[in-house]
């Protein structure tokens, strides 16, 4: 197996909003192709840390370097730089204006400059991948919650990212819902694509996930193996936390 | 003069002599409507009508022994409030008209005068046949309506003469019909206007509500008496500056 | 620079005269807008009195009001209304004024009421209490609490609203300024100056709708 | 009896001038609302600019407007603007108008931008658009959706307030109303048929925004 | 121990909203001093019943007899008629722009006429009673949940009715709320008030309830002394209900 290039990487991020602390000094890397599940109790800033990474938060201080350059956001592009990590939301957050296909070739269209046919084209492609051949035309209002998100999912897919990222991506689901959307994702997974997942899916993390990433309090307390962490946690916290939510 | 006189104040009470079949809309008042917006005719000076038109009816008031009662009214409208008994009389330079005259009866004219064409210093038009086509404004209800129909169908219609003639001062519009007194006090007043042509003369006269016969007999007794004694002549010089009441020769072209 | 220093000439020495069309339009206001506020009242209670005829009554009345402009409904009542009764002119400005604001403020009123919890409603008849004490004591309290906001807003419009009668002939704030700027021939320094006026009293209601606002909200 | 006959009389011989006057109220009310729509946009995006100096200029606009009474509005553009720009009546006409209803509307876009989701936003940038394009991609289309009924009505009072251009001399079609009034001492017909005629407007209006609204709805 | 007055019957009680039949055929007995419990699945028509048997809802056909005199809505003076019988709703409908015991003296004052000094000092001595005597000035807003239905309960109470009817009054308290509004109702029915309560608490029905109705599809299925009920219920829908609760 030959090394893994290095897709992102975090050098003492600190993120604060006013006087609250939100991020303390985190250090990570994720490789290419790695599957890194992000888990925690609310407010930990499991969010803030992935949002950060798609630069929708802007860091305190610290380094973040996505594919060996460092970003800044006062010298970078950052409508750039988030063409390259593509990120998936609680909400799905998708254009309610636009049908599912519109929503998929949006910003192809418009940010890229993709001529429209081979948009389309692409889109059509990346919808039946996700299993929404049959609803091309619709309007996201008459999809379920799986369908939803399976459609964003899509839509972040057409910029041809390098890295996805997932706040949450089933926890909006109703309970028979949420397969069909990790199924999505592992099978992203198997194709190579580098995630971060934040996710209370433990089946998913220990199935899926290369890592696990702990967090506490704006810290990581812990990372390692899916089930070194899950069945061998060494801090008491995450043994609590685990405890509560298995 | 009768500049102090004329601020009728209303808590006089001396007019003990009105029981005398006048048809009025309050015992022992003379309640007349004029516009407050045509100077020198009428005009406010705080918040009581002054000028010409209001000496005039405080001065018949007067004589019919009768407290005088200003309303101020809106000039379109004055007619229309006669007729209905709104106000027992107008006195507000109404010139005497058919269609007046089917609303309302008038007395015999209490001054004379003629419409003006007015424009801008600039302006091409001499005399009323370059008014064909252009864009006359004049004040909504008056009998310059009718004498600009003659010329044009483009008649921006305003609220009073004076708001027409600063209008035109300021650029809008091609002329402006209205009486050549209001126009010079407009002029006298810094409006940078000219007067390029009279068109024709016209009588002013009190408007009385229709069958009210006794008070229009009394009001034409107190003008004749007045142009007699030569006090409207005098009450002319004073808000005026000339003699207005005499009959239409000397008026200046 | 002359035309300010002009301008700040006719501002001061023309105070007093508009203090006197100040008195007008605050006389004005306030009785239309009281009376606009009893027939708004009215009218909401029909709207909800579930009986179509009177609901159509209200309907009606709301749609010609919100259908025609305000100085067309003065005009008529000045001008057309008088072949019926001769009203007077500061009246005749009250009731234009009046039947317009009114079905605004039906308006506010009906969606205050039917903002309230009908679990209210209940809880008073349960209690006894029947439809007409429970609208009054425990519906109509509530309703004006909420619509406080809007009712002000409303009263702001209506005092602007108001500088429509001088088309009558009143001298309220804007006929002053009409009548000063033709006695002067010279318009645009008082149509600024009572521009000023103006905003300065819908300065001073705002700020205190916003303090009555702030009083209900602490007591919830 | 007669006077009922009298006002038919009148409403069917004048139908030729009104019409006119209804061009003139037709042309206005489009021209005004159009610009007043560009004028709103342009502040409502300045108030949510999150630029302090961008805001308070938008704040200043709108205080200005919501301050003062139409008609002041109307006149000082009609007589002070023309210091600086002539322009010919039906322009200052419209500016008045559109100067007027901008300011409404610019609250109505500004309250339907910020109703929508912020989720909307942060997908848009995480898509790589940028805030410009995803304001006018993502985020206008929505709110002007969700504003639809809001300027739909805000439409309808700017066709009624069209007609105090009347009073600068226009012959809209309340101008026309009151000119006919006037010159022939007979005001209630004129002003009955006028309001006839608004009526009628604002009728047609409201079926109009209510089937777009329902449109609207549907495909949502 | 004597025979016990009859309260409320209910004969025959039909009704209907639009086509949906509601209530079907209903007949009970209410006896003075007895506490009625009823059970039922969502959506049975328990709220319904109660609501009729206060008039709120005007029933299609049927008798409702309260104190021995068969009540019409067409004959009868409504408003006399629900001062006899007292109501707690399960959102408590306090008047929130009145204090706590401006909500007590209200329809004492407002409906009976009783001097406002008199019902203040009811209204104080009911407050005192409910455990609020420390609450007479502030207002709804201020109260936890269970605080508030206790204040309703008050409420209802000052009008002296004869019967009292609770609709869910604890379902919409936070757990550790609940007690104390069942120790108020508890009292009260051992003080010898009448009452009809609609509620899950299955613990207070055995300790407090007198009888139990089962209510199933708007007819009452199954009705006997709790202990019975609840241990040995005769239907099989009384099983499977109490199974899914219990
Ligand atoms: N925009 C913001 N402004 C202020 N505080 C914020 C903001 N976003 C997040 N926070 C705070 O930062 C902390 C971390 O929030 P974050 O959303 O990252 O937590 P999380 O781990 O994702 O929790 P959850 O599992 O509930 O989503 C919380 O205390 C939150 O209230
Ligand atoms: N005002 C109403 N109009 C139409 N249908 C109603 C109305 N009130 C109740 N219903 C319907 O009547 C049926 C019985 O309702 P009811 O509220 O009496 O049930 P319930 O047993 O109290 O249920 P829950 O335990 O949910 O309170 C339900 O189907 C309900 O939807
Ligand atoms: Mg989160
Ligand atoms: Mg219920």
């Amino acid at each position: 197996m030959h090394e893994k290039q290095e897709m992102i990487r975090v050098e003492k991020l600190n993120k604060s909003f006013g006087d609250l602390h939100v991020l303390k000094d985190i250090d990570m890397t994720v490789n290419e192709s790695d599957v890194v599940v992000l888990v925690g109790a609310s407010g930990s800033g499991k969010s803030t840390l992935l949002r950060c990474l798609n630069f929708l938060e802007i860091k305190n201080s610290g380094k973040i370097i996505i594919e060996g350059e460092e970003i800044e956001s006062d010298t970078h592009n950052l409508n750039e730089v988030r063409q390259r990590v593509g990120m998936v939301f609680q909400h799905f957050n998708l254009f309610p204006h636009k049908t599912v296909l519109g929503n998929v070739i949006e910003a192809p269209t418009q940010v890229k400059g993709i001529r429209k046919e081979d948009a389309i084209k692409a889109g059509k492609t990346l919808l039946d991948k996700v299993g929404l051949g049959d609803k091309y035309d619709v309007y996201p209002s008459t999809l379920s919650g799986g369908q939803k998100q399976r459609v964003a999912i899509a839509r972040a897919l057409a910029m041809k990212p390098d890295v996805m990222l997932f706040d949450e991506p089933t926890s909006a689901l109703d309970p028979e819902l949420v397969g069909e959307v990790l199924a999505t994702m592992k099978e992203l997974a198997e194709e190579g694509m580098t995630m971060v997942v934040v996710t209370h899916e433990m089946g998913f993390a220990r199935e899926v996930g290369d890592w696990v990433i702990y967090m506490h309090d704006g810290k990581i307390v812990e990372f390692g193996h899916p089930n070194d962490v899950f069945d061998n946690p060494k801090e008491k916290r995450t043994q609590e936390f685990l405890g509560s939510i298995l | 003069g009768s500049g102090e006189e004329a601020e009728g104040d209303s808590n006089s009470s001396d007019n003990g002599d009105s029981e005398n079949g006048y048809n009025l809309i309050e015992e022992g008042k003379l309640t007349f409507a004029a516009s407050g917006e045509f100077k020198p005719f009428s005009y406010m000076e705080g918040s009581e009508m002054v000028g010409f038109d209001i000496a005039v009816a405080e001065a018949i008031a007067e004589k019919l022994g009768l407290e005088p009662a200003q309303q101020k009214a809106k000039f379109s409208g004055i007619v229309t409030g006669v007729n209905q008994g709104r106000y027992d009389i107008a006195v507000a330079s109404h010139t005497i008209t058919e269609e007046r005259l089917e609303k309302v009866d008038f007395s015999e004219a209490y001054y004379y005068s003629g419409p003006v064409i007015y424009t801008r210093p600039d302006s091409d038009i001499h005399s009323a046949e370059d008014l064909k086509g252009k864009e006359v404004s004049v004040a909504r209800g008056t009998t310059y309506v009718e004498m600009a129909n003659d010329y044009t169908d483009n008649i921006p219609q305003v609220d009073s003469d004076v708001v027409a003639l600063q209008s035109l001062a300021k650029g809008h519009h091609d002329a402006v019909l209205t009486d050549d007194i209001t126009g010079l006090t407009a002029i006298e007043n810094g409006l940078e206007i000219e007067n390029r042509g009279q068109l024709g003369v016209s009588e002013q006269a009190v408007a009385v509500q229709k069958g009210n016969d006794e008070l229009l007999d009394a009001i034409n007794e107190a003008l004749k008496e007045m142009k007699e004694s030569g006090e409207l002549a005098e009450l002319s010089k004073e808000w005026i500056g000339v003699d207005i009441t005499q009959e239409p020769e000397n008026i200046t072209e | 620079m002359s035309s300010i220093l002009h301008f700040f000439d006719v501002f001061i020495s023309s105070y007093d005269v508009f203090l006197d069309g100040l008195w007008i339009t605050f006389k004005l206001s306030v009785a239309s807008l009281l009376i606009a506020f009893i027939i708004g009242l009215f009218f909401a209670i029909l709207k909800i009195s579930n009986i179509k005829i009177l609901e159509w009554i209200a309907d009606a009345y709301i749609w010609i009001v919100r259908g025609t402009p305000l100085i067309v409904q003065i005009f008529i009542l000045f001008y057309g209304l008088t072949d019926i009764l001769l009203i007077p002119m500061f009246w005749a400005g009250v009731a234009g004024l009046a039947f317009h604001s009114g079905a605004y403020i039906a308006e506010i009123i009906r969606g205050a009421i039917q903002s309230i919890d009908k679990g209210q409603r209940e809880a008073g008849r349960s209690l006894g209490m029947g439809t007409g004490l429970t609208m009054r004591r425990i519906i109509l309290p509530q309703a004006f609490r909420r619509a406080v906001p809007s009712l002000g807003n409303q009263f702001i419009i209506g005092i602007k609203d108001s500088s429509l009668v001088s088309f009558i002939g009143m001298q309220d704030l804007f006929g002053v300024a009409s009548t000063m700027g033709a006695n002067s021939f010279d318009y645009l320094p008082y149509y600024v100056t009572v521009a000023i006026y103006y905003l300065f009293i819908v300065l001073i209601l705002t700020v205190a709708v916003n303090k009555i606002e702030k009083k209900l909200a602490e007591s919830d």
